[in-house]
């Protein structure tokens, strides 16, 4: 393997090397980027609520699903993003609000109603789009190739690297400059307790639920011009979403951000020197990293 | 004797499809077919009343198999059709034999009519078959187009479909300079684009279900639409994810055993009319007018038998000489002795109308094509089946 | 009269958290039967000696043994084999269990049977016996079948210590082992070790100077991780710095 | 569990008629029923070893698909690519299951809870790579077919009763299991593991047996399952599987075996039977599951239990709860 | 404040865990200013009194009146806005929060009725210095004392009126609980009013301007502490000293 390896590399040294690797590595980021939109909702309502949200991924997809019909009535691409994000934060709340939160404390309740939510909803994109491909336009602004040199690449690409930016630093500011973070935690540890110190722990965890909901709603929009709407791509998707939740640690920004990019990155290359292997290279790290630091790379020990 | 049709009862058929999972499109598209079908040939054949078991395999290759025998043991239909996936074909093909009942395997495998036959499959046609002659179109017409790159889906029908692409290629002196295969849910193309050799002229390309969407936009985005001569098997654009695809494949050129909707003959044109009537007035594609044509084979052999289903053997043989002339959208269908069918192959290239569709514009028709295509069988069957490395990839480097 | 046989030695024994000396070179030989007090301020280094003691820390230098074997790196429920039993200064239970099961799981610990696949443990007789002798100990006999997370905080304080007699201990280490007991439990539970074999030798934390006194023989009080003064309790209680700094008669 | 609710002649009452009804069910059902319930039962194997980790130990996994699917895996490629025979076959499955559960084990149990289920999850997530993309060996994509039941198991109805003798065996062993001293000692570990380490426990070793004893189990389900469908593919080493044998543990209620059992009867009719019924059956099974998590929070087995005891124990709860007042105040001059 | 001057009123309340009837008609009042102390054996319901005014385990039957509102009714976080805060039993710190996060997670400026010189994070620091050092480290690493300061300091950091105290002297060093008394010296001096649980009969009789007795849940004693320390009948047949 290692000499493949190793024949590869030097191969691609030759010629047109240099590109090569500065668009995978454009791709990988970008690739990470939206991952990284997919995830980051998915870490909080995991790390912080210690809900495993199955339906995560399924939110992404109806996000993609209402973002598109909101970009049908209005043609207004930012609305339809901002849109998709906010309905499906409210369809999480709904959830959380009158069904999750019976469930407090039992894990395995909370999966099973998060997998009945994710039928009722694939079905609910069957009944109200069908299960027809759809494909979503982005605006003309953003949707050129660009040149500089010889290295191209799509400027939605960047376009998404940046929103996932500007989300990561909404999040850094939010949870540094407010106590929210720390009420969450509190009410994860303790609810009864949390309460006792005049948290209102089921707004809190409304605000939480809703706020990854939202990230994902808003992910799947931006997913609309890349991936295309295709019913069953939520639990094509999800498993990424897992990989950097595990890898980076439940929870944590820094380590979503990060493990997002290894995510991209690490699929990017890994299906480039070793296609064979293409879930292997996916998973064997995270499975190293993990032997090694089972909280992940910046999860908190308890 | 006593060949009282009424007394038997119904002829049962159990159709086999995806309504839910990431294949559910297609099998949507397969029951209006269904429907469309009905409406022409309704629903009573040689005298018998038939009746449809349609089951849903949730697009995974292991529940279609506990499905078929679902039908066949707990309905006791007297016909399986369907399959989606090549794989599904290859799994479901054994309990035809198991359970001395007739599978119609509506999908592509190769090997069922090649080396790897059941006494009791026949199909409807091999993934290589419409391929070969895309090989030799683009060589005839495109001769400039001499290296060429092959990307398609890492499965059998990946497998079949561009090893029958390059072994009529390179026969006819063209060269394969490089062979990716992606896993079929595959969400970002990036890293497989970014592969793609400089230095080739062209590029066949096999889309399985939700790749047709993905990939295009994604190829686009990427800058590389006049870059490569585009072409590849009909499964890229067809109709279920056309008008999703939009101006992305604008020009791509494509091989397949169906004419596309716009196909002008009468048979199709009707089919058409049928079809949109049960699907909110949308184009059928080959995934819909393969269920329908396997469907009209199944009633042309029970016809042929007199209904008498019951008797297994005489429903295989029947099934094993079928042919049709009249009423196929994809034109005329001859069993070619191998358990396969030969049949038309059309190259079509997407265009765009007035108004903004887009459709297939038929360039050439094969007619008759074989799965062999113009090799000997005897020779052909000798060499392996089209797979990952077969034909080997001379000249990649 | 043999000389005394030495039962608990730490040998100076250190244990940093990051930047922090919980416990500094402290060495310590407790002998047979002997009746050892550990006092000291909060955040001394106390409860974190009897994680080395018993094996639920590792110390970061230093020596531990056990009636003369060096246990230093020995896992915690191998100790427990060679007599060591502990109570935790924050109650561990199994909170969903009834008062005998919990009593029941600590009978079995040492036994072969619990690796017994087949056989339920109230097969065991001699188990079950000992089960019901601590919980007449502690004259618990009749919340027998209560979950323990349906009792007051109180009488989980007392089967947090009924949980470390049921294995009969040679050396038992009792974190505070009165803390939240009211004073008549207390003293109950006070009499309650003063029963205990004398052969036993035991090492108590307790602020409760009462206590500290009616059971001990020799107070060894520990400062910010050190050892400050170790002596005969009346010694040690005239200790001036003593008095300062944990005593507050200054 | 409920059984320990039903005294004496209460349970003997339910397990007879559970093995009246299992033995006679071929005479009144269609072969395709029969088929079902040969589902349900293997299935309920695996989920039986889940709940042993999942319920008693309280070690969730979410990789399960690992060792049934590595079970599956390794007799189909014995089976069809070397010819192996049945028993050959049965014994290649256990021990691959055995050998990749030995060594999973050793990564996974460096975590708990949440951790640890992610582990697992990251873990099986291997096995299904490798199933999916290592074609020499797995077939890929298309998996491998044709894998044939040997002549005594080759009907329907026999291959029926052999399943149910294995299952009805499985069960036996596990009741007997959770009922033991070793029973007891890992619902200890599910409730404190610390006071277990120094109560004089190897609570890693207690937990590396558990998941041997059930990694082995489950690679059983996966070779059962293998000469019931004659083929493997990779949706069946997925996260769905893993998924599924969860659901079957929680829906039936966890720590409780039967409901392990129930649960993969009622898990795998519904996958079967709704979409007979309905073509919106994703909506009909999603709303059967919430609505047991909702009214059921415990698992079915588990309401029962909170009804019964409710019922049967109403006056007695009472009397205890004040008994317990009196004692805990042990009140005046005793 | 209700007429007769009472800070909190208890009123009758009837308490039950499931089947269990835990307190069976409790009745008492914290005048302002004062410590109210309630003392008892184990597993009498002294704790059981304190969630049911806090509010986690609601009285089935009777109410409680928290100056003049009667918040039976509300919610733990909505009472706890009223201005009331709580030293659990067992200390019940937040393990995954480090020191500072436990202190300011519940920091609020005090209330219309708030006299002196509001807590904030420097002077809770400066009262347990203790706590200083170990600002950055997780609830979960500390000792048993220190937790118990942080579970105090924590609640001060609320700036309540009414401090609802459960056994809040367990696990501390003789000095500390010395420091403790003065401490609760210095609060009723701002007028905070104090209900205060204790097993230490000495820390309670000295500090506290009132003691009841509870047995069975039903208060079987209400006097000084002067009296109770002079009523060995009674000390010997509740407390058993
Ligand atoms: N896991 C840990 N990580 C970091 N610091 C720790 C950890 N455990 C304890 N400490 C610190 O070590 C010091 C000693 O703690 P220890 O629990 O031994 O005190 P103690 O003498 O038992 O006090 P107390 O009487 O309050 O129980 C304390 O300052 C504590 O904060
Ligand atoms: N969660 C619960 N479920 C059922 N019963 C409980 C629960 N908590 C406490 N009890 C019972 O209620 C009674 C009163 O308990 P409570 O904790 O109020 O006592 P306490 O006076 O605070 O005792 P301690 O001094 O031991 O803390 C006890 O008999 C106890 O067993
Ligand atoms: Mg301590
Ligand atoms: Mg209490």
């Amino acid at each position: 393997m290692a000499v493949i390896f190793a024949r590869r590399v030097l191969c691609l040294f030759r010629g047109t090397a240099m590109n090569y690797w500065l668009t995978q590595l454009f791709n990988g980021f970008s690739y990470g980027a939206l991952i990284f939109l997919l995830a980051m909702g998915l870490s909080l309502i995991f790390g912080v609520m210690q809900v495993i949200n199955v339906t995560h991924g399924t939110y992404f997809l109806v996000g993609t699903y209402i973002g598109l019909s909101i970009l049908t009535w209005t043609g207004n691409f930012y609305l339809a993003i901002l849109g998709g994000g906010l309905v499906i934060a409210l369809v999480g709340i709904f959830i959380e609000r009158f069904f999750l939160r019976r469930l407090r404390g039992n894990d395995l309740g909370q999966v099973l109603i998060t997998f009945g939510f994710v039928l009722l909803l694939q079905d609910a994109i069957l009944l109200i789009w069908g299960p027809d491909p759809k494909l979503m336009g982005e605006p003309k602004s953003i949707s050129f190739t660009a040149h500089i040199g010889s290295f191209t690449f799509p400027s939605y690409r960047l376009f998404v690297i940046v929103v996932a930016a500007a989300v990561a630093a909404g999040l850094w500011l939010f949870e540094n400059k407010t106590k929210f973070g720390s009420a969450v935690r509190a009410a994860v540890d303790d609810v009864e307790m949390a309460s006792g110190m005049g948290v209102n722990v089921p707004l809190v965890f409304t605000v939480v639920f809703g706020l990854g909901s939202f990230l994902a709603g808003l992910g799947g929009v931006l997913s609309g011009p890349w991936l295309g709407l295709q019913y069953g791509l939520d639990l094509e998707i999800l498993p990424y979403a897992f990989v950097v939740v595990i890898v980076g640690g439940m929870g944590s920004l820094k380590g979503a951000i990060l493990a997002s990019l290894l995510v991209g990155l690490v699929d990017n290359f890994g299906k480039g020197f070793f296609p064979d292997l293409a879930y292997f290279t996916l998973f064997l790290p995270m499975a190293v990293i993990l032997a090694v630091r089972p909280q992940g790379l910046f999860g908190r020990t308890l | 004797p006593r060949g009282d049709a009424a007394e038997k009862g119904p002829i049962r058929i159990g159709l086999l499809t995806s309504k839910t999972g990431v294949l559910a499109i297609h099998g949507t598209h397969q029951m209006a077919a269904v429907e469309a079908f009905k409406d022409k040939y309704g629903t009573t054949v040689a005298g018998r009343k038939v009746e449809f078991y349609p089951e849903d395999d949730q697009s995974k290759v292991p529940l279609g198999v506990t499905k078929v025998r679902k039908l066949i043991t707990g309905d006791k239909v007297h016909i399986v059709m369907g399959g989606l996936f090549a794989s599904t074909g290859y799994a479901i093909a054994p309990l035809g034999d198991q359970y001395q009942t007739p599978i119609f395997v509506w999908s592509c495998p190769d090997d069922l009519s090649q080396r790897k036959r059941y006494k009791f499959v026949v199909k409807y046609f091999s993934c290589s078959q419409p391929q070969h002659a895309m090989a030799h179109w683009l060589r005839k017409n495109k001769p400039q187009v001499k290296k060429v790159i092959i990307f398609g889906p890492d499965y059998a029908f990946g497998y079949e479909s561009s090893g029958g692409f390059q072994k009529v290629f390179e026969d006819m002196g063209g060269q394969v300079v490089q062979k990716i295969y992606a896993p079929i849910n595959t969400v970002d193309y990036g890293p497989y684009i970014g592969q793609f050799r400089k230095d080739a002229e062209g590029m066949f390309v096999t889309l399985a279900g939700p790749q047709a969407l993905r990939f295009p936009k994604q190829y686009q985005q990427a800058g590389l639409r006049d870059k490569y001569v585009l072409v590849g098997n009909g499964t890229n654009t067809d109709e279920f994810a056309l008008a999703a695809q939009g101006e992305d494949v604008l020009g791509w050129i494509t091989a397949h055993i169906y004419g596309g909707a716009a196909y002008p003959s009468q048979d199709n044109q009707e089919f058409v009319r049928n079809f949109k009537k049960h699907l909110g007035n949308k184009d059928p594609g080959y995934y819909a007018e393969g269920y329908y044509g396997a469907l009209v084979l199944i009633y042309k052999a029970i016809e042929a038998i007199k209904g008498d289903v019951e008797n297994k053997a005489k429903f295989m043989e029947a099934l094993g000489r079928t042919k049709v002339t009249e009423g196929m959208p994809g034109g005329p269908k001859v069993s070619d002795g191998y358990g396969n069918l030969n049949t038309n192959v059309y190259i079509r290239d997407v265009r765009k109308e007035a108004s903004g569709k887009l459709y297939h514009h038929v360039l050439h028709v094969y007619e008759n094509v074989s799965q062999f295509w113009s090799y000997r069988p005897e020779e052909f069957l000798k060499q392996a089946v089209y797979d990952k490395d077969f034909p080997p990839c001379k000249f990649c480097k | 009269m043999t000389p005394a046989e030495v039962s608990l030695a730490v040998e100076s024994v250190s244990k940093n958290f990051g930047g922090l000396a919980a416990v500094k070179e402290v060495s310590l030989r407790v002998e047979r039967g002997e009746r050892r007090g550990i006092l000291g301020p909060n955040g001394a280094g106390k409860t974190t000696l009897f994680n080395l003691i018993a094996g639920d820390l590792k110390p970061s230098a230093g020596k531990i043994l056990l009636h003369g074997q060096d246990i230093t790196h020995m896992p915690n429920h191998q100790r427990a084999y060679l007599g060591m039993a502990r109570t935790f200064q924050i109650t561990n239970l199994f909170p969903n269990m009834t008062v005998i099961d919990n009593l029941l799981l600590a009978a079995q610990a040492l036994d072969r049977a619990k690796f017994s696949m087949f056989r339920p443990i109230q097969s065991h007789e001699h188990i079950v016996a000992r089960a019901e002798r601590a919980l007449e100990q502690i004259k618990m006999g009749d919340l027998r079948d209560i979950p323990i997370k349906h009792l007051s905080y109180g009488v989980q304080r007392q089967i947090e210590v009924a949980l470390a007699l049921v294995e009969e201990p040679k050396v038992l280490l009792l974190d505070e082992p009165t803390a939240g007991l009211s004073p008549a439990e207390s003293a109950e539970m006070v009499g309650l070790l003063k029963e205990l074999d004398p052969g036993i030798t035991i090492l108590i934390i307790e602020h409760d100077m009462d206590v500290a006194f009616e059971l001990t023989d020799r107070l060894t009080v520990m400062h910010e991780g050190s050892i400050l003064a170790d002596g005969p309790k009346d010694e040690v209680r005239n200790n001036q710095t003593v008095q300062e700094i944990y005593l507050g008669y200054g | 569990m409920i059984f320990e609710l039903l005294r004496g002649r209460g349970r003997v009452a339910v397990a007879v008629a559970a093995l009246v009804f299992f033995a006679v069910y071929p005479w009144f059902a269609s072969r395709f029923m029969i088929t079902v319930l040969v589902q349900c039962l293997i299935m309920a194997i695996l989920a039986m070893s889940l709940d042993l980790m999942v319920g008693y130990t309280g070690m969730a996994s979410l990789g399960h698909a690992a060792y049934f699917g590595s079970g599956a895996y390794a007799a189909a490629i014995v089976s069809v690519t070397y010819k192996a025979s049945f028993p050959e076959a049965l014994a290649v499955g256990l021990i691959v299951a055995v050998a990749v559960t030995a060594v999973f084990a050793l990564v996974a149990l460096r975590a708990t809870g949440v951790y640890f289920l992610m582990i697992t999850f990251a873990l099986a997530m291997l096995i299904w790579g490798l199933a999916y993309r290592w074609n020499s060996m797995t077939g890929g994509e298309n998996g491998i077919a044709g894998v044939q039941r040997p002549s005594f198991i080759a009907g329907t109805t026999t291959f029926y009763y052999f399943v149910l003798a294995i299952a009805a065996a499985v069960f036996v062993f596990f009741g007997v299991l959770v009922r033991s001293s070793f029973g007891r000692t890992l619902v200890g570990i599910r409730e404190s593991e610390s006071r277990m380490r120094t109560l004089g426990y190897n609570v890693w070793l207690h937990k590396y047996i558990v998941f041997l004893i059930s990694g082995l189990f489950s690679g059983l389900a996966g070779v059962l399952w293998v000469f019931y469908d004659s083929l493997v593919a990779p949706p069946l080493v997925d996260l769905s599987t893993s998924f599924d044998a969860l659901l079957m543990v929680s829906v039936g209620g966890g720590g409780t075996l039967v409901g392990a059992v129930l649960g993969a009867v009622i898990v795998k009719m519904l996958e079967n039977l709704v979409n007979l019924v309905t073509d919106r059956w994703l909506t009909v099974v999603a709303l059967v599951y919430i609505t047991v998590v909702l009214l059921a929070p415990q698992g079915i087995i588990g309401l029962l239990r909170d009804l019964m005891a409710r019922r049967e124990m109403n006056r007695a709860a009472l009397e205890v709860a004040g008994r317990a007042n009196a004692s805990a105040g042990k009140e005046g001059s005793k | 404040m209700d007429d007769r001057g009472l800070m909190l009123q208890v009123d009758d309340i009837h308490t039950y865990y499931g089947e269990s009837y835990v307190l069976q008609g409790i009745s008492l009042g914290v005048p302002s200013g004062t410590v109210m102390a309630v003392l008892g054996r184990n597993g009498m319901g002294k704790t059981t009194l304190i969630r049911s005014i806090i509010g986690f385990t609601k009285p089935r039957a009777g109410r409680i009146i928290f100056e003049g509102r009667d918040i039976t009714p509300l919610r733990s976080h909505q009472i706890v806005s009223l201005g009331i805060a709580l030293v659990p039993q067992g200390r019940r710190i937040f393990p995954s929060l480090t020191v500072r996060e436990n202190l300011t997670l519940g920091e609020k400026p005090p209330g219309a009725n708030g006299r002196g010189e509001a807590w904030n994070l420097d002077l809770v620091l400066d009262l347990f210095p203790r706590l200083k050092e170990r600002l950055s480290n997780t609830g979960n690493k500390l000792s048993g004392g220190e937790q118990q300061m942080l579970a105090f300091a924590r609640a001060l950091m609320t700036n309540p009126r009414l401090l609802l105290l459960d056994e809040p002297t367990e696990g501390l060093a003789p000095l500390l609980v010395r420091a403790l008394g003065d401490i609760l010296l210095k609060l009723k001096e701002r007028k905070l009013s104090i209900l205060l649980v204790e097993q230490n009969l000495k820390f309670a009789l000295q500090f506290s301007n009132h003691v009841h007795i509870l047995n069975r849940g039903r208060v079987v004693h209400s006097s000084s502490p002067e009296a109770l320390d002079k009523n060995h009948e009674v000390k010997a047949r509740f407390l058993g000293v």
